[in-house]
């Protein structure tokens, strides 16, 4: 019997100051990441509150990931400390009520790391592919 | 009359389960009493009342209204609507069977409701009489008598077996499928029992609690009375009393965007809430205050003032048990009624 | 160490007014029964004569009150504190939440106090009244006469689990101050950690089913007093009145407890007041477990003007995969 | 099951009149072109925008007007505003009439009319004038005491000018709250132009504005003689149903959206004071 092949949802937010332009970078240099992750580009990884992953996931997100300058390197100096700390607290959380800690993760990715951004999202979409769909953490009536 | 013996109950729940869903009270994990879908091995409590009223059944605290596509500048209206299938409530007691007759009165009256009115038609109650009142419990207030609670069926259960009587038609055709689980009985047992309950009641800390003091009349009386200040003071605004009240029946309509289109919903909402009466260029009700006066004014008088005189409260105290700081309409009765 | 009693408090608030110190007094009202005792100002000695109470049901924090208590400018209000209403007391006056100069705190030693819902599994329904007697509550019910049940079985879950006997801030206090304990406060977060995903969201799943979102947790809460919730905003995109799927019920509870996280003192209010029983207490100490195990140990409220952890942050911190990682084998 | 209250029909935008900075008048038909439902002068509709919300509006055009309904909308909140955005060819939805309308053929009938109305509180009133325009027989004499902040936020100016000022025995007095270039008409508050005017008592009185300017006007009425039953208004509170069942609009024992929104003022005794 024929499975028909389950093709996740990724949403991706990446820091304008780095991990954006590295998927520019990424696509200049004809490295392939998959279709299915979505970017979405925010000025620094700090401006991702934890309501906008739990709302990627309600609209239907089988894995969230965010991407960041790396520790010392944020164009704001500190705004991807913070996003360290709470990003661990949250992924801590959502794993402690039993969402499964594969579909959630950070990635510190750089202007000059096309290849690692090109990798890191394979490596991700296969991780969640493998996962399968998001249903701990699904909104129904989104689903309709 | 009709007697199950307590061995043959479940053959009985069992029975009413074949033909439609039956609902009754369970203990959950957490130790207390909810309605729950009844199949094989489920127990039913013995507690007094459910944590959440039997509103539920009739008007959920959030139902889908209707469906919208939109293209472009285009609007297409989905009726969501379906017929609900028959399902039975057992075990209600005699606080959240008058509870559904308020309801009525709002939701029945022109226009009416179809979505409630839907529910109401397939819905069959059996009501059961309450052997164990409790501290809270001042439904007598109200002209509620535990011995004696309305539905279609109603029950009384005793150590050795279960009574049960049809109040209505539809009680009656229930009953009937049930003939080869229950006999004729007389009504000696029931009416101990109700001998039993009325003493208890006569005995119970809220027995001498009366309504007399309020009605549709009374609105200048009480509206600005110096009261409200001290008892509203620690309220705070949660939703608490309102969504365990069996009679609360606020809503709000709200629409949810799904990926593919909206839906538009209702959900319980409360007065107590400060955002409850806000509209774009103001709100009419700014302090908690106001908000708490509009809760316990509209079941005490403004409900009785349009119902003949009927009260919006039945006494299940709920709200006497549930409230985080033990504010309730038992404290503001007698606060304002003056008969401490 | 002394035993509080309402004679005790009743003195004390008397004196403070009227030596006109205070204006008003925060205390806890007599109910209908003796369980049900609501928070209340009172003005005069004799209000306070004739109503005020204080016994095993005075469990209510009031430091969240005094937000806007103090900005009624009318002097000073009179508080009473137990050890670990100080806790909310200092997070509230870190975060400058209301005026410390208007109010005249009184720290009161704390031995515990009771859950009616515990009285009730033991007693049976039908309780008319609660009396103390030494380490013993006398319960008075209507159908099985008088039992007598052991303090220690009638305790909060959160005075069981009682985290500090210490006051960490009063202008005064009745009896002694005692030490923070060490507790066993964290024992059910780490049975839920030692469980696997499975297990974990079913537990979670039948739990925040039954919220009926009354908020009252968040309106309790002395950490939640931002003057709109993100969930009362009709721009915020999340505003809901009920929860229309389970969804909302994970993303209520998460949220709600992430925003006082490294705020949160832990007073256990969000649980006492729920009327569903959920165990709220646990997402709020899950956090706090963590922000100990991943960085350095906190306690909200301990003292003034500290700056919470996630405010805060460390070059070496560890990442977030670690985190998660290291959680599940927090022990 | 057939009908429910809430459940709307797809009404089209088929024309936008810019009357003022914030105001605009929405010409609302079915997508076959008719009039969705016929409604008494003062009753209100539901207007929705799937997704957005849905808000209660008076409907502004004469029931003498068979082809169509008219909202005049003021900018104020997420549903206003996005009306105000949309395109001639805009769907949305609509439901009603609700409410009480105005007494126009009982308690009005054969009375000299006297309408006071402040800004936007000229779009009730505005379905009663035409009304009574239509039926000018049934009426006696009419004023009109109209007043905005500015001239540019007169609503339905040209119909007023062009208009009602034309009409016989329709005598229309306008004012605005400051001087302004090009205004050579009276200038002042509503209240105190209506005491100056001084009418005679004769008369019924429908007021319609923000609640300041109901207030004071009404005192004004009452200084000049009129009694409360000669004085109606309608009133304006949160709403979700429509149908006296949500509890928003509850004041006393009335509910807004049912038992009004047209109140004799001397009804708004009986209710207590949280409108």
């Amino acid at each position: 019997m024929q499975m028909t092949e389950f093709k996740p949802k990724i949403v991706a937010f990446c820091c304008n100051w780095c991990s954006y332009a590295g998927a520019d970078l990424a696509g200049n240099n004809r490295l392939n990441y998959p279709a299915e992750v979505k970017i979405i580009r925010v000025p620094c990884s700090c401006r991702v509150n934890p309501m906008f992953i739990l709302r990627a996931f309600q609209r239907g997100a089988d894995g969230v990931i965010l991407c960041g300058c790396h520790p010392g390197d944020c164009h704001y100096t500190s705004g991807n400390y913070y996003t360290r700390r709470r990003m661990a607290l949250l992924f801590s959380m959502l794993n402690f009520l039993g969402i499964e800690k594969e579909r959630t993760r950070v990635e510190w990715v750089s202007a000059a790391e096309g290849a690692k951004f090109a990798a890191t999202m394979n490596d991700f979409v296969a991780q969640i592919t493998a996962l399968g769909e998001n249903k701990r953490l699904e909104d129904l009536r989104c689903k309709k | 009359m009709r007697k199950c013996s307590t061995a043959n109950l479940d053959a009985l729940l069992r029975t009413i389960a074949e033909n439609a869903s039956l609902y009754l009270p369970v203990d959950g994990t957490d130790g207390r009493a909810h309605f729950t879908k009844w199949e094989d091995g489920v127990k039913m409590s013995d507690a007094l009342n459910t944590v959440r009223s039997a509103k539920d059944f009739f008007f959920p605290q959030t139902e889908n209204l209707m469906d919208f596509k939109v293209e472009g500048k285009t609007i297409e209206i989905i009726d969501t609507r379906e017929e609900c299938e028959d399902f039975v409530i057992f075990g209600v007691r005699a606080c959240d069977v008058r509870s559904f007759d308020i309801l009525d009165r709002v939701f029945l009256v022109d226009p009416v409701d179809t979505y409630y009115k839907n529910r109401r038609e397939h819905g069959i109650i059996v009501s059961m009489a309450c052997t164990r009142p409790s501290e809270t419990c001042f439904c007598r207030t109200f002209g509620i008598d535990a011995a004696n609670p309305g539905g279609d069926i109603v029950c009384y259960k005793e150590e050795d077996a279960w009574y049960f009587d049809a109040l209505t038609e539809k009680g009656q055709a229930l009953l009937s499928k049930l003939e080869s689980l229950t006999e004729e009985c007389d009504t000696a047992a029931v009416d101990a029992q109700k001998d039993l309950i009325r003493e208890r009641m006569d005995k119970l800390p809220l027995a001498d609690l009366t309504a007399d003091a309020f009605g549709g009349d009374k609105l200048n009386t009480y509206f600005n009375a110096p009261e409200w200040k001290s008892l509203s003071q620690s309220c705070l605004g949660c939703g608490t009393c309102t969504f365990v009240c069996p009679t609360c029946q606020c809503y709000d309509i709200k629409d949810f965007k799904t990926n593919k289109g909206v839906q538009r919903f209702r959900c319980w909402d409360s007065c107590m809430y400060s955002d409850f009466t806000k509209m774009a260029h103001g709100n009419n009700r700014t302090s908690q205050l106001e908000r708490f006066r509009q809760r316990f004014m509209h079941k005490l008088v403004y409900f009785p003032a349009n119902n003949e005189g009927i009260f919006g409260c039945v006494g299940c105290g709920r709200c006497l048990s549930r409230c985080p700081i033990s504010m309730n309409i038992v404290k503001v009765m007698k606060e304002l009624g003056g008969n401490a | 160490m002394q035993k509080v009693t309402r004679e005790i408090l009743l003195a004390k608030a008397a004196e403070l007014l009227a030596a006109g110190t205070v204006n008003r007094v925060l205390g806890w009202k007599a109910g209908e029964f003796t369980y049900d005792v609501t928070p209340a100002l009172f003005t005069t000695a004799a209000e306070l004569e004739k109503d005020f109470v204080y016994g095993p049901f005075s469990g209510a924090n009031f430091s969240k009150y005094l937000v806007k208590e103090t900005r009624r400018d009318e002097g000073k209000v009179l508080v009473f504190l137990k050890p670990c209403d100080t806790y909310s007391f200092n997070q509230l006056l870190t975060e400058h939440r209301f005026d410390r100069e208007r109010v005249y705190a009184v720290g009161i030693p704390c031995d515990g106090m009771a859950d009616i819902q515990r009285i009730k599994d033991q007693a049976g329904d039908g309780v008319s009244g609660v009396e103390c007697d030494g380490d013993n509550l006398i319960v008075h019910t209507l159908y099985d006469g008088d039992k007598t049940l052991a303090m220690a079985d009638c305790l909060a879950e959160r005075c069981v689990n009682c985290k500090s006997k210490k006051h960490v801030a009063y202008d005064e206090l009745i009896g002694e101050t005692g030490d923070v304990i060490d507790s066993h406060r964290f024992d059910e977060v780490e049975k839920l950690e030692k469980m696997t995903e499975d297990e974990r969201f079913a537990f979670w799943q039948n739990e925040l089913s039954r919220c009926i979102r009354c908020n009252a947790c968040r309106d309790v809460c002395p950490a939640c007093t931002c003057e709109k919730c993100v969930f009362g905003n009709p721009n915020s995109g999340v505003e809901n009145k009920a929860i229309s799927d389970s969804f909302e019920e994970k993303m209520f509870h998460v949220i709600r407890a992430f925003h006082v996280a490294g705020r949160c003192t832990d007073c256990g209010e969000c649980s006492r007041v729920c009327p569903q029983n959920i165990p709220l207490h646990l997402l709020n100490r899950k956090f706090i477990r963590d922000i100990d195990n991943f960085y350095d140990e906190y306690q909200a409220g301990a003292e003034v003007g500290q700056r919470a952890p996630l405010v805060n942050y460390k070059q070496e911190d560890l990442e977030p995969s670690e985190a998660v990682e290291r959680s599940g084998n927090n022990a | 099951m057939n009908t429910e209250a809430l459940i709307p029909v797809v009404g089209v935008i088929t024309d936008i009149r810019i009357d003022t900075p914030d105001i605009k008048t929405f010409r609302v038909v079915t997508p076959d072109g008719k009039k969705a439902f016929d409604h008494k002068p003062g009753q209100c509709a539901m207007l929705s925008i799937p997704g957005v919300g849905e808000a209660m509006f008076s409907i502004t055009s004469s029931p003498t007007n068979t082809e169509y309904m008219e909202f005049s909308i003021k900018k104020c909140g997420c549903v206003t505003e996005w009306l105000h955005a949309a395109e001639v060819g805009q769907q949305i939805t609509i439901r009603g009439p609700y409410g009480n309308p105005f007494p126009v053929d009982d308690a009005f009938a054969g009375k000299n009319m006297l309408f006071i109305a402040g800004g936007v509180g000229l779009a009730p009133l505005r379905s009663v004038i035409n009304y009574v325009r239509h039926y000018r027989d049934r009426y006696g004499k009419v004023d009109i005491v109209y007043g905005s902040r500015s001239k540019d936020d007169l609503l339905d100016y040209d119909e007023i000018l062009h208009e009602w000022m034309t009409d016989d025995g329709i005598d229309v007095h306008l004012t605005i709250d400051r001087e302004q270039e090009g205004w050579d008409g009276h200038v002042g508050f509503v209240p105190n132009y209506v005491k100056e005017l001084g009418f005679d008592t004769d008369k019924v009185a429908v007021l319609c504005g923000p609640p300041i300017m109901i207030k004071f006007t009404l005192a004004g009425l009452q200084e000049l003689g009129f009694d409360k039953t000669q004085v109606y208004t309608t009133l304006e509170l949160r709403m979700k149903c429509g149908i006296g069942k949500c509890g928003r609009c509850n004041v006393g024992s009335k509910y807004v959206c049912k038992d009004g929104p047209v109140f004799r003022c001397d009804e708004l005794d009986e209710l207590p004071d949280e409108y």
